[in-house]
């Protein structure tokens, strides 16, 4: 029976380390948010082919990549600018939150020591789905890819950028 | 500011963002994101946008940039436009934004009940409040308002003027308890004008300051350390290399003497007397300008009976001591003499010493159509206690001032005060003063409110709101135009709405005067980026008055035999500064104190004593008697113990409150010195320093070497690296090698690089104890090492260096870690990953320098002092090590923004928080593959005066090189 | 013909020895029990030292080799600049080498012993009794009927204590 | 010794003597025993709380400070570590050398070494500021691909002692099992079937010696470089910084030296309450314990030589560095810890010369102690004191230990001698196997005594 005992003991002991390993992730895209209005990219970025940086406009100057005002919205949808809301629009207007406050839900995070910034990645000609997938098929926002250290670093080294760990983590 | 955004909604965003950046790398950021319904186009997420705006922690009105985030103030920068400061910006200007978050500050109008307990009320009830008891007041009878204030700029002072006058009343009183207004009554005596002259250190060959410490506290402190450094600057002066010789004249060696060629210790009182002397000195040897036009036969009837040798009788002043500074001020191309003392004599002997030598104008220069002074002539003062006890005050509105805390005793301003049925008090951090008082009103802090400043003739500041209020408060320009309105003031006494109105009347009025053609909002826009309008002032041609010659100084007496001299903390200045825990925790650089005050004793006085080290002692005055632990040290002449102003405290919020001692307590009214007892309590209570050892132990932390050798181009043998033993190949850096180039012989020892670490880096401030356990966080600190004796002669009076990590190429810290935590860039730079560290704590074992930091602790920002956090630097947890990264933030920015506009990084572009803050620009940033780069330069430029510490010892190759401080060699006057 | 097995236990490693060689002369492999390890029982028995030699070799060339793979393997993986050292820095990996060496090593020879010696095993062999583990020196011969009368005498003269005779 | 004379008589011990002595040893225990073990279970746990709430709250419950970064964990660590290394040179490299008086002690030695290790193994961890990261010193694949810099002598560290750990613990299991084979056959219950699962089916017969010669030998010959080469590495932790007080040569073979010191003087505090307790006076004889003596005296001398070697060569080199972190260390605020550590280390053990004392008990009870609190102090001193004189005068900063520290190191000998009393209960703590592989050796030794009795 020792013969079973002592690799099933040492089997679970590297089992554990291994686990204990790969299990740091926090900061995982989270797959089952919802948001407080049923909107749709796949409508938005597939169908209407509206360009991503249309809405997030600030992703070639900054950080972040910027989540649309309303105002931008209501460029569209609203008939004369704030006049009346076309139905799909309502729900901004529920009574739970203030008018035209909507808070969104993060899908992507990433912890407080990567310091991810949009721009040079925008100007290096990464397309926004090589990250996020091909959010124009989605209605709502699944992450495709796991954000994580190994994801980053292998588009580094294919695209030789560079691979300092200073850069991202300060 | 986005005014799609409700301020509640931005402070949710604020403080998610906060939040976010508060918890240590355990936490994903804000789980929601609420977006701008109107984008706000000033502003885009995730960049900084900077706004300028002028400094309101000192009278010397330097300009500021302030850099937002997503709507909060991140850091306080220098603004370069603004010609006193020229981008540079001190400790207390970079602390002020602890004053905009602090904790402790009032979040909305209290108002005190008939317990003695406050009630929190809306500002409706509050301005009600105020506003019957005004009109009540006002209809009782003339003057029964009163408006007791720090001046806060001319439009703001104008507006209470006009408010007090709406109320029938015309008692406003603008005070300061340090001004320096003996300065203004002494150039009234000489010059029949009552502003302060400005200097030009920089012009001068010689400078003797009689109790200005110029680089601490006095008048203009970054201007003047930009001078003094120019000053010290090696330079050829007529065919020789020199550098400027300087003397301070007073009881304590502070950072300025420290940074001179001679203290001359004196009691206090007796600075007059030596600058008599000297004066003396220069009129028998005849070392008087032709052309200042004086008669020497009044000169010496003047001067008579100020003989070197009587002089030194009474002051103990060795008379060669004053001979010496007589030939070396008199001898000088170009001299300049400073006084700071509260005692007119010295002043007036200074203004003389100038103008004997020709130096008005030239050094020293009454500039024309320089402002009035904004301050109250004590009188006025006097008047209002006066009439408080009087009982004819029945509503008292104190703003931005600390009377209960910073008057002497004998002012009574207390009792006074409860004779005033009601006192409303305007503020932000609660005080001694608010405690007093029935109405609390919360105020915009400077950074949120419309605001000038008339600093000098041709320096117009304009302040502007940088950021949304972070608490209730309200601008109290608006508030006193808001009662003033109530009163019945029509629109043509105050024509203004709010205080934005004002402020841009102001500067309309302003345009008049320059004559400018624009378009009034164009040249307000203007002002508005620029942060103000600085035109430049011609120098007033000034007429000495020789009516001061009949009123000579009598004689100073030997003076008290133990006198006590009280002088205002670097940081903490007159208290002001205490609440705000980046200044009490950033050590004090001459004595290297933290979170307490204490009083200095030499060695001698000491044993003569019987006192301790740290032991507790109680200061008896006239005035009173303060309990205060006893720092032993030679930086203070026998006989005289010298104490800080600005701490004991008894409210003024958590940072504050009770730590040490305040000296207000036992002085006159006015005055800065007296005759103290003192009596050895027993008790012990240990001051707390970082430092262990005054004593380098002979080890190249700081170098020096003398001028003469300087000119005679011999290098003092030190770092004798035995060529370039490299076991390896070295590592190539093909990009880019940053690296720093300190002048050491410019660093005063401000600590401006410190605190601007502290708000860039998102530094933990750990408190008392922590220091106590040698836990202080700070990444870059302040060396502070005294000369042993036996070489005091080929040495400065102390060594100063700011001392950081060094980006050692050879890093020691980087081969011992197990995880790669601590590594070489491919810029150069020594990476610390905190996400990788597991906290070994063998890095910092091994750095020869100590400028690793660990998190013994989870840091903690109580709420709002964490919205000053930055964003683009991690806050570091428990268990973490952490260290300088030469801002690396701020580089990788810049370089993102190189490479998306394909460009080139242009030389220092990128800019280190420290050394945007240095007053002197000792410390400059670069590229070391650039030898064009500035930092290069400077390096080749003073090829003899560099040095690299330890790397002699260790091989570490630093990325930062140092330049000798340069002194003379004593005996050589 | 029907096997029998002989179990002698001896008090004295001298004469179990001795017994042992005769026994070899009469072409007979006596399966033996001792307490303590005796050098001479071996010696009687084998020619040819352990093959646990060969494993512990195997495996101290493994890890050494190992040692190599993983250093040098990982420094380039991220070639990392730590102070300025190369980023293979033999002498500081030879002590990784010369562990992983030892550690392989001992552990492919406490795994040969097993393996060489068959164990472990769960039920005693035929013929063990207690004493052969504290103070007795045991031999099993198993041999048909006819020869066994034969061994017995055989082993009885060598200075066995006692002498059971087992049917298999 | 009277007493055991009566006993057995002059006539020597038979291997059925041996038999019945240790066996009786692994009768069920009495109260006094449980009672002990419950007495360091307890102080485990108040170390464990104490630690819970260290990982909780941060390293700032310690007395470190900010020069001060490494004190009292890792001086326990490599306190433990040299502890460990006196077991291994008596089973194995003694062993290899067919030393004659090993063979009696050499069992409680290697367990010794074993629990030695273990514990020492705590304080690596114990010490992290990040502790719940400590698996990242070890290579590991992970998609991050980042595996620790092979550089740093913390990672040397590492897999030095886990090697050693194993190499041990694989070294007191081969040797063991006839042991255990053989208590097997005495005992009833669930301790037979415990001892079976133990002796892996272990009989003794000649395939199985054969092997097992083979193997212990090789293993043997493993262990001795083995044990060089970790306290080699541990010393390089210091060594190998620009520390002044550490970066020195000499520290690998000081420090090896060293550690045989402490390791043999703690088998003694250990062997000398053991064999009373347990009636093993028979086996493990005066003349063991006398042997045992003479080798922490010649290491003794050999650690003086190399203080002394030490100083001599900072004064050699005129380093101001080294100079002055010697004379703190002599001379400084802490200086009395030095001088008592040389009072410990240099001048007790030489009473040793003295053969009375040798033989005698009590003495060498109470030498061992000593040295045990001398060679703690060792350590101590050079890892505390030459952190706190460093090369920044103005960064001096001197250590005091904190409540945590303390009970975390108590802690560490109650939880190492807990699992040596249960050992020593549980298992053939001596060799029955070799014992009676060299009886007349013990023989010998038996006579010997009550030559010195008589």
């Amino acid at each position: 029976m020792n013969r079973i005992l002592i690799p099933v003991a040492l089997a679970t002991f590297v089992g554990g380390l291994m686990v204990l390993a790969f299990s740091q992730r926090p900061w995982a895209p989270r797959q089952d948010v919802q948001q407080p209005i049923p909107f749709s990219h796949r409508i938005h970025a597939g169908v209407n082919k509206i360009p991503c940086q249309y809405c997030h406009e600030y992703a070639r100057r900054s950080q972040t990549s910027g989540v649309p005002p309303v105002q931008r919205c209501v460029g569209c949808h609203g008939d004369a600018l704030f006049g009346g809301l076309k139905p799909v629009t309502r729900p901004w207007t529920d009574h739970s939150q203030p008018p035209f406050e909507i808070r969104w839900n993060r899908v992507y995070t990433l912890p407080d020591f990567v310091r991810f910034t949009h721009q040079p990645h925008i100007w290096a000609g990464v397309a926004c789905q090589e990250c996020h997938g091909p959010v124009e098929e989605m209605d709502r926002i699944e992450p495709v890819h796991e954000i994580n250290m190994g994801f980053c670093l292998d588009c580094h080294q294919k695209r030789g950028a560079t691979q300092d760990c200073f850069v991202c983590h300060h | 500011m986005s005014e799609g955004l409700s301020r509640r909604s931005f402070l949710k965003i604020a403080s998610a963002a906060g939040a976010a950046a508060a918890i240590p790398g355990c936490e994903p950021a804000g789980r929601q994101i609420i977006p701008y319904v109107v984008p706000d186009e000033n502003m885009i997420p995730g960049v900084p946008s900077f706004y300028a705006t002028t400094c309101t922690e000192c009278g010397a009105g330097c300009g500021v940039v302030a850099r937002v985030r997503e709507g909060r103030v991140i850091k306080l920068e220098g603004n370069p436009k603004d010609p006193i400061g020229q981008g540079a910006l001190c400790a207390r200007g970079q602390a002020s934004l602890q004053g905009l978050y602090n904790p402790d500050r009032l979040a909305h109008p209290f108002v005190r009940g008939d317990d003695g307990r406050l009630r929190r009320i809306s500002w409706d009830v509050a301005t009600r409040a105020l506003i019957g008891r005004l009109s009540t007041a006002a209809k009782a009878g003339k003057d029964r308002v009163a408006y007791l204030a720090r001046p806060q700029g001319p439009t703001l002072d104008k507006i209470a003027g006009l408010w007090l006058s709406a109320w029938n009343s015309s008692k406003a009183v603008f005070h300061e308890p340090l001004a320096n207004s003996v300065a203004r009554q002494a150039a009234q005596d000489c010059f029949g004008r009552g502003d302060a002259p400005v200097y030009h250190l920089d012009q001068a060959e010689a400078l003797i300051s009689f109790g200005a410490d110029f680089i601490e506290t006095w008048e203009s402190p970054i201007e003047l350390a930009r001078q003094y450094a120019a000053f010290r600057t090696p330079k050829e002066r007529r065919g020789k290399l020199t550098i400027g010789r300087a003397a301070y004249v007073g009881p304590r060696m502070n950072l300025t003497a420290a940074k001179c060629d001679d203290w001359v210790g004196v009691k206090p009182g007796h600075e007059a007397a030596i600058a008599m002397s000297v004066l003396y000195v220069l009129v028998r040897q005849g070392w008087i300008s032709p052309n200042s036009g004086f008669d020497i036969a009044t000169l010496k009837s003047f001067v008579d009976g100020y003989d070197p040798d009587a002089v030194s009788q009474q002051t103990g002043v060795p008379a060669e001591t004053i001979v010496r500074l007589g030939q070396m001020f008199g001898q000088a191309e170009g001299a300049v003499a400073l006084a700071g003392t509260e005692d007119k004599e010295t002043h007036v002997a200074a203004y003389v010493l100038n103008a004997v030598t020709g130096n008005l104008g030239k050094t020293v220069a009454f500039l024309a159509g320089s402002p009035p002074s904004p301050l109250s002539p004590q009188a006025d003062l006097d008047g209002l206690i006066a009439a408080m006890n009087q009982k004819q005050i029945e509503v008292l509105v104190i703003a931005g001032s600390n009377p209960i805390y910073a008057m002497s005793p004998a002012a009574k301003f207390n009792d006074a005060l409860r004779q005033v049925p009601f006192v409303v008090w305007c503020g932000l951090v609660p005080d001694e003063t608010a405690d007093k008082a029935h109405l609390l009103l919360p105020i915009h802090h400077p950074l949120e409110a419309w605001r000038d400043s008339a600093p000098r003739a041709g320096v117009s500041g304009l302040g502007q709101p940088v950021m949304q209020p972070v608490f209730e408060s309200r601008d109290l320009g608006d508030v006193i135009l808001d009662s003033a309105r109530a009163a019945g003031a029509d629109s043509k006494t105050v024509p203004w709405q709010t205080m934005a109105d004002a402020v841009n009347a102001g500067f309309q009025q302003l345009q008049k005067q320059l004559g400018d053609k624009n378009k009034p909002e164009d040249f307000f826009a203007q002002a508005l980026r620029d942060g103000g309008v600085f035109a430049d002032a011609k120098a007033a041609d000034v007429k000495f008055n020789p009516a001061v010659f009949q009123n000579k100084p009598k004689p100073p007496g030997a003076g008290p035999d133990l006198a006590l001299a009280v002088y205002p903390h670097i940081f903490l200045y007159d208290g002001r500064g205490a609440d705000k825990p980046w200044l009490q925790e950033i050590p004090e650089p001459v004595d290297q104190i933290v979170w307490d005050s204490w009083a200095e004793i030499h060695p001698d006085t000491a044993k003569a004593l019987g006192i301790a080290a740290n032991e507790m002692i109680e200061l008896q005055t006239d005035q009173g008697t303060v309990a205060v632990s006893a720092l032993v040290s030679e930086h203070v002449r026998s006989g005289v113990i010298a104490m800080p102003l600005g701490q004991g405290h008894t409210s003024y919020g958590r940072y504050a409150k009770g730590r040490g001692a305040n000296a207000f307590a036992v002085l006159a009214p006015g005055a800065r010195s007296a005759a103290v007892k003192v009596h050895a309590t027993g008790r012990k209570s240990a001051l707390v320093s970082p430092l262990y050892s005054e004593d380098m132990m002979g080890r190249n932390i700081v170098e020096a070497m003398s001028i003469e050798d300087l000119a005679r181009g011999v290098a003092p043998e030190s770092e004798t690296v035995p060529g370039p033993y490299e076991m390896y190949a070295p590592f190539k850096y093909p990009t880019h090698k940053w690296g720093m180039t300190i002048d050491v012989n410019a660093c005063t020892g401000c600590s401006a690089c410190v605190a601007a670490c502290y708000a860039e880096n998102n530094l933990a401030v750990i408190g008392k104890e922590g220091c106590a356990d040698g836990r202080i966080m700070s990444w870059m600190r302040i060396e502070r090492f005294t000369p042993p004796k036996e070489q005091a002669d080929k040495a400065p009076l102390m060594y100063i260096t700011p001392m950081l990590c060094q980006q050692c190429e050879h890093a020691p810290c980087e081969p011992v870690c197990p995880v790669f935590a601590a590594y070489h860039t491919e810029e150069g730079i020594n990476g610390q990953n905190y996400n990788r560290c597991v906290g070994t704590r063998y890095c910092e074992n091994n750095c020869p320098y100590k400028v690793r930091r660990f998190n013994w602790y989870k840091p903690e920002w109580p709420a709002p002092l964490h919205l000053q956090l930055n964003p683009d630097v991690t806050v570091r947890g428990a268990g973490v090590m952490e260290k300088c990264t030469f801002c690396i933030q701020r580089i990788v920015s810049v370089e993102i923004d190189a490479k998306t506009g394909d460009r080139k990084l242009r030389d220092s572009e990128i800019v280190p928080a420290c050394a945007q803050a240095c007053p002197t620009r000792a410390i400059s940033f670069g590229d070391m593959n650039d030898q064009q780069s500035e930092m290069m330069r400077r390096r080749k430029d003073n090829q003899l005066r560099t040095y690299r510490v330890f790397n002699a010892e260790f091989n570490t190759l630093p990325a930062i090189t140092y330049l000798r401080e340069i002194y003379h060699e004593k005996g050589r006057a | 013909m029907s096997e029998v097995r002989l179990v002698a236990s001896f008090a004295d490693e001298e004469r179990c020895v001795h017994t042992i060689e005769r026994l070899r002369e009469a072409q007979v492999r006596p399966q033996v029990f001792s307490p303590i390890p005796s050098e001479k029982i071996i010696d009687a028995l084998y020619e040819r030292p352990s093959f646990v030699r060969s494993w512990v070799l195997a495996g101290g060339i493994f890890g050494a080799l190992s040692g190599f793979a993983l250093t040098l393997g990982t420094s380039y993986e991220w070639n990392l600049n730590a102070g300025g050292k190369p980023i293979a820095s033999i002498p500081a990996y030879l002590i990784i080498v010369f562990e992983l060496m030892i550690l392989c090593g001992g552990i492919a020879g406490v795994a040969g012993f097993f393996f060489t010696s068959r164990m472990p095993v769960t039920e005693p062999l035929a013929g063990y009794n207690a004493h052969f583990s504290a103070d007795r020196f045991g031999l099993v011969v198993s041999c048909d009927e006819a020869e066994s009368a034969r061994l017995e005498a055989l082993l009885k003269e060598g200075g066995a204590d006692e002498v059971t005779r087992e049917p298999v | 010794m009277a007493a055991a004379a009566q006993t057995t008589g002059v006539s020597a011990p038979t291997f059925t003597d041996i038999d019945r002595q240790v066996r009786r040893v692994l009768e069920p225990g009495g109260l006094q025993f449980w009672a002990w073990i419950c007495f360091c279970a307890f102080f485990i746990c108040v170390a464990g709380a104490l630690w819970t709430n260290q990982v909780y709250s941060g390293l700032g419950v310690t007395g470190l400070t900010q020069p001060t970064m490494w004190a009292i964990y890792i001086t326990d660590f490599v306190f433990w570590v040299g502890i460990a290394h006196s077991g291994t040179l008596i089973s194995a490299i003694l062993f290899l050398f067919r030393t004659r008086w090993r063979t009696a002690v050499y069992r409680a030695a290697e367990t010794m070494t074993v629990f030695a290790v273990l514990t020492a193994g705590l304080f690596p961890i114990i010490h992290l500021g990040r502790p719940w990261f400590f698996y990242w010193l070890a290579p590991y694949p992970n998609q991050r691909s980042l595996q620790p810099d092979f550089r740093s002598p913390l990672v040397w560290d590492f897999f030095a002692i886990s090697t050693y750990l194993t190499i041990s613990s694989l070294f007191l299991f081969m040797g063991l099992m006839p042991d255990v084979a053989n208590a097997r056959d005495a005992a009833r219950g669930w301790r037979k079937t415990f001892y079976s699962l133990l002796s892996m089916g272990w009989q003794g017969t000649d395939r199985q010696w054969r092997n097992f010669s083979m193997a212990y030998l090789l293993l043997a010959g493993f262990a001795a470089p083995l044990v060089i080469s970790v306290h080699s590495v541990v010393s390089w932790d210091f060594a190998m910084t620009q520390v002044p007080g550490w970066h020195s040569t000499i520290f690998a073979p000081y420090f090896v030296a060293g550690a045989i010191f402490s390791g043999v003087a703690m088998v003694l505090t250990l062997l000398i309450p053991m064999r009373k307790i347990m009636g093993l006076e028979e086996l493990i004889t005066p003349w063991h314990l006398d042997n045992l003596a003479k080798v922490i005296l010649l290491t003794s001398l050999i650690i003086s030589y190399s203080y002394v070697c030490e100083s001599f060569i900072v004064w050699y080199s005129q380093d101001a560095f080294e100079l002055m972190t010697f004379h703190q260390r002599y001379f400084g605020p802490q200086g009395y810890l030095f001088w008592m550590m040389v009072a410990c280390n240099c001048v007790i053990p030489l009473l040793l010369f003295s053969p009375r004392v040798r033989i005698s008990t009590a003495w060498l009870f109470i030498i061992a102690l000593f040295v045990n609190v001398g060679m703690w102090l060792e350590r101590f001193v050079i890892i505390e004191g030459s952190l706190a004189t460093n090369t920044e005068p103005s960064q001096w900063r001197f250590y005091h230990p904190s409540v945590t520290e303390i009970f975390i190191t108590v802690g560490s000998f109650a939880w190492f001698l807990m699992l040596f009393s249960l050992f020593a209960r549980f298992m053939p703590i001596i060799s029955m196997t070799e014992l009676k592989e060299g009886i007349q050796w013990l023989r010998e030794a038996l006579r010997d005594n009550y030559r010195r009795a008589a």
